[in-house]
């Protein structure tokens, strides 16, 4: 097998991985095994494979609350992402982070945030790091179309802009945020249009077409390593699930979701292009599945089997030495 | 007129629907409010009511802040929803560079009625970013009012004196005690005037002084501790600022120890600034020194074992009476 | 007289009070009358003037620490400002403010700020206030070149723009922020490129352009009025003084600040005109030069022979009602 | 190796160059800082020294800081310049949210050394937006070292210390100090640890507790009070975060009477923290309560007049020493 469908088919197990992780994470969540909130990038995995696919383990990416997808994507430990999500003492941060605060430094991923947008000051620096060391990395952050309307999007964007950072920002437009419309935050439909303001180009791409993506991500990393400086990928997408797990959902028609998930399912789509060019059959897919099955029931088993931290461990790692 | 039971969240959309229909310049803006009325379902009723006077914003705390500042100052009395109180951080300049000076900086020429609406509070295993309870960085900004209810009815006439309030006001609600029910006077005038608080439960052996969720936390343990003899009184502060040292003082003349209650952590918190001022206006009236009871100094961690841990419990406030009253 | 030339007249008048008050508070300053520290918008005047000529006592500014010249194209009292450089009890603000604080509600300013861009959420709400009241106010903000490129700038045009705000973003362009040049902290030269972010007009004018200054104004009011939202101008124009008085201004080279005086001085340009136009003379002129000399005399009259506030008024004006 | 005497500008400005010259990942970030070596010439002979090093941003408050962090995050040992520590508002959210959590919320995956670099205080008629003391929110903020220096050899041990920490620093220095001269120890290894305290004038009658202006505030009262025959003793906190007890402690065990000293507002501020602790660790050593002199709770005015009244004096702590001193 080529080099390249041995990368398509990697990418689709990567996607089917997501799409499993997310939907085992709902079913625990809704069974009360998993504490405080999470939110699921359900839908959205053409994105997160597509621009992780083109990272190493050098390269950083900063994600958001919605960050399974970007964090699986980027090489994370299905075990290490399961047990914290369940809290326990064996997750990447010991159950101190939970859904919305996983890292893995080791694999560049400098993390998921709570705070919308908050990824993005933080890329910046990394990307002046990048500049500063005089290495080849690049740094990626991921944020939504509620995000780009914060100020500090601006801020970073312009930044990176004028020293000429090896930075991606790739903006997932999923079209809602929380409860609101995407049109009803901004009166712009493509958000990719801010790039101008930037002087950096802005590339609009279907976020449900992980080859898209990869060749828009493929495209600023070029850029970014050249030293031309950033690049604006904004990921035409779309949420099915709700904003979180439990999300009564009253600002949109059911309908719309139906929609997309029967007609612009990311793996069914990108399955289907792997099918057609002989990539792909349906028993390997079936072998895919099955086998990302048994990855993550191992990673289940292994949560479900680890302690919890002691309680007193909640006074450790706020200071080094300290 | 009697009294309801209702929820906390209950009592807030009651108040502001009927100061809404009193005062047409009251509207409320921030993010996630129409669909479900407010991400808590605080503002149950006002979408329907009111479509014009509740507004959906775009993602931009620094901006709905400054809304607030800017429509108080001309004319309009702003709630401002702050979604959670953590992100206060990102409209700091506009609430303490801004509301908190503005009047003062220019003269006096200006009223300044915002209120501004933080869910605060941890418990739900939301983690460090979602958790905080931030009121002390407030009550260091002179020029601002801090308030911070605990039962249904005080959130009821506390939202309500702080909507007629000219100046700018902190509003710190727990999001724990949302759906904690307590009984509400059926009086549209049932206002509580900021700066009084409340002696909740009458004690002689030790002052219990606190304030939001702190003031479950110390009922709680009132309770257990009048089992064993010793007899607390619980004291609700409600506002901390202005504060009612004068009730504090009472109390305390009474019952010459004190233990100072809050869910933020314990460095820096309210707490210090309590036992400061106690021990400087009452320090020959204090037979032990006064002890707080606080959150542990860490971000609030996500695991359940772990944030328990660092939030306050009963036991805690237990464990400080008892060595205050040396027993 | 027609009530054009009469306009015409009144707008070269302010921009000679501006001058004149700047300079004497300048000179006041440098002798140590003034404490703190004063930035002078000198060679600025006609963005001040051009764009307030239009507007009504009952409609908003909002403007910035260079903020002189805005409240008196605005119709701010000379004496209560003079006062208020001073430190004295019979300043717009008690001598609470000083130079970066002063506002008078009565006539619709709601007040410079010391916060970089600190003005332009405000001026949001006073926008949205005017929706919500349904008056035919209007709104407008002055900030800089710098200023444009804090995220609080990006929230509040957005939300202007999505709400249709009566709102006018004034960005006065002269070309430095503090010490640093507009090119260096911008990708773009022409910042009035990024109303298109914002799906608003940007009109870019020649900032030493009073006529042009206004012309641009008149539109976006009426925009406004009409409900068809916020417009952004940019005044490109330039700072001769130091960013405050004392600067060092090492960043620039000298010729190029004589360059700017000498030929692109906006008074000048306007007075040009206006005695080809045959509104003015050279004695009307120097009439007009002499009458307002005299007002600020009157004003630093009034200032110097006026109390300092007692110190026990330090603890007034902080709560209404306390 | 002798001392040398010098402005605290200059002193921060050669542990700079300094630690620099030692540690290639250390680099200055902020504001307007290559033209005049920062707004106050505190960075002199940077620019020249280390032009790719010092880093002129826009002005981005929010950026700048979360650019501090994430080049912490990923190897470098950034010194972000925040211009005027009022501005701390605009990046409260990199700094509380972020800074302040990363390491604990990842559980300890990851170092984070940053100094904020924050130059405060009043004093120079910059009224209310540019001449505040906002320490005490920082104290509140687990997951934050709080340093204020007063006198010039504090600012170079304290800077180098701050530098070599592995965690983040709030560093703020007196605007009005600057240009204050005082004998500096040549030796490039002079570090002063954090969370050492120094006795800087010794005195059996009373503790003053203080730190950054109000040290010098202290040192004028002493002198005033040692002719009225009360020693003071005079302990120079210099460290907020972590806090020294142990040397108030002994000091207080001695004069068994203290007074708070600090320039920012009194309500809330860090002294009302220090009081707590001090009465709760050290009650039966107190012969009287532990008083507080800082600035009055107004936002700082511009007047000259009203400015000198807001803000605390020798003769203010005069005043509260003879008050615990029953004189
Ligand atoms: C600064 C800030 N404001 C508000 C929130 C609450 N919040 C969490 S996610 C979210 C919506 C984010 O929308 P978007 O950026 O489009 O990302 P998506 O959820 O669609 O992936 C909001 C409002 C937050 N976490 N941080
Ligand atoms: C938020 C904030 N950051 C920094 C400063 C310090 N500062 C005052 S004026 C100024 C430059 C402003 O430049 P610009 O917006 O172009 O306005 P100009 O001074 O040119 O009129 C700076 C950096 C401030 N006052 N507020
Ligand atoms: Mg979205
Ligand atoms: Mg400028």
């Amino acid at each position: 097998m080529t080099s390249e469908k041995k990368t398509l088919l990697s990418m689709y197990r990567t996607m089917v991985t997501i799409r499993q992780f997310e939907t085992m994470a709902g079913e625990h969540f809704a069974a009360g095994q998993i504490p405080g909130f999470i939110h699921l990038s359900i839908g959205q995995e053409a994105s997160s494979v597509g621009v992780c696919s083109c990272l190493r383990p050098v390269d950083y990416v900063a994600t958001t609350h919605r960050g399974h997808g970007h964090l699986i994507a980027k090489g994370a430990d299905l075990k290490r992402m399961t047990a914290e999500l369940f809290g326990k003492v064996t997750g990447y941060c010991k159950g101190k982070g939970g859904s919305m605060h996983i890292a893995d430094f080791s694999i560049g991923i400098i993390g998921a945030n709570g705070v919308v947008a908050g990824g993005l000051p933080l890329i910046t620096g990394a990307g002046l790091s990048i500049k500063l060391r005089k290495t080849d990395q690049v740094a990626v952050v991921f944020f939504g179309d509620g995000a780009s309307n914060r100020g500090p999007v601006h801020e970073a964007m312009n930044m990176a802009s004028i020293w000429k950072l090896p930075v991606i920002f790739v903006v997932e437009n999923n079209q809602y945020a929380s409860t609101t419309p995407q049109g009803y935050s901004c009166s712009l439909r493509d958000l990719c249009q801010r790039a101008a303001a930037y002087n950096m180009p802005g590339i609009g791409v279907d976020g449900n077409d992980v080859i898209a993506v990869r060749k828009a991500a493929l495209e600023a990393i070029s850029r970014a390593r050249s030293g031309e400086g950033p690049t604006m990928i904004e990921n035409k997408t779309y949420r099915v699930r709700g904003h979180f797990e439990g999300d009564p959902q009253k600002y949109r028609n059911q309908a719309e979701v139906i929609t997309w998930q029967k007609e612009n399912d990311p793996i069914a789509r990108f399955e289907q292009l792997l099918v057609k060019d002989r990539i792909l059959t349906g028993k390997k897919s079936k072998t895919i599945w099955d086998e990302v099955k048994s990855e993550l029931d191992e990673a289940l088993e292994f949560a479900k089997n680890s302690p919890f931290p002691k309680p007193e461990e909640a006074l450790e790692d706020l200071f080094v030495n300290a | 007129m009697s009294d309801r039971m209702m929820s906390a969240s209950a009592a807030l959309a009651e108040a502001l629907l009927e100061e809404m229909e009193r005062d047409e310049t009251i509207f409320i803006v921030g993010e996630d409010l129409t669909a479900h009325a407010g991400i808590f379902g605080q503002f149950k009723g006002i979408p329907e009511k009111y479509p014009s006077r509740i507004i959906d914003t775009p993602i931009s705390e620094t901006c709905i802040a400054g809304c607030g500042v800017g429509a108080a100052l001309t004319g309009m009395r702003p709630i401002v929803d702050f979604h959670f109180s953590d992100f206060v951080t990102c409209g700091m300049d506009e609430l303490c560079n801004q509301a908190a000076k503005i009047r003062y900086m220019f003269g006096g020429q200006v009223k300044l009625p915002l209120v501004v609406w933080c869910p605060d509070g941890a418990g739900l295993r939301a983690a460090a970013q979602h958790s905080q309870s931030l009121e002390a960085w407030f009550v260091h900004t002179p020029g601002l009012k801090v308030v911070v209810p605990s039962e249904a009815a005080d959130v009821k006439g506390l939202i309500k004196a702080s909507i007629r309030d000219d100046n700018p006001v902190m509003f710190f609600q727990h999001k724990r005690l949302f759906r904690r029910e307590g009984l509400v006077p059926d009086n549209p005038e049932f206002i509580i005037p900021l700066g009084k608080a409340a002696v909740k439960r009458e004690g002689k052996d030790v002052s219990l002084l606190t304030y939001g969720s702190g003031f479950f936390i110390c009922m709680d343990a009132a309770s257990q501790l009048a089992e064993q003899g010793i007899e607390a009184e619980v004291i609700d502060l409600r506002t901390l600022k202005p504060l009612d040292m004068n009730t504090i003082a009472i109390s305390i003349k009474k019952t010459n120890r004190a233990v100072v209650v809050h869910e933020a952590c314990l460095t820096g918190g309210f707490g210090a600034e309590l036992v400061a001022r106690i021990q400087a206006e009452l320090f020959d009236d204090l037979d032990a020194p006064v002890l707080r009871v606080a959150a542990k100094d860490v971000p609030i961690p996500f695991s359940p074992v772990l944030e328990d841990f660092v939030i306050p419990k009963p036991a805690d406030v237990i464990q400080s009476v008892k060595t205050v009253c040396y027993r």
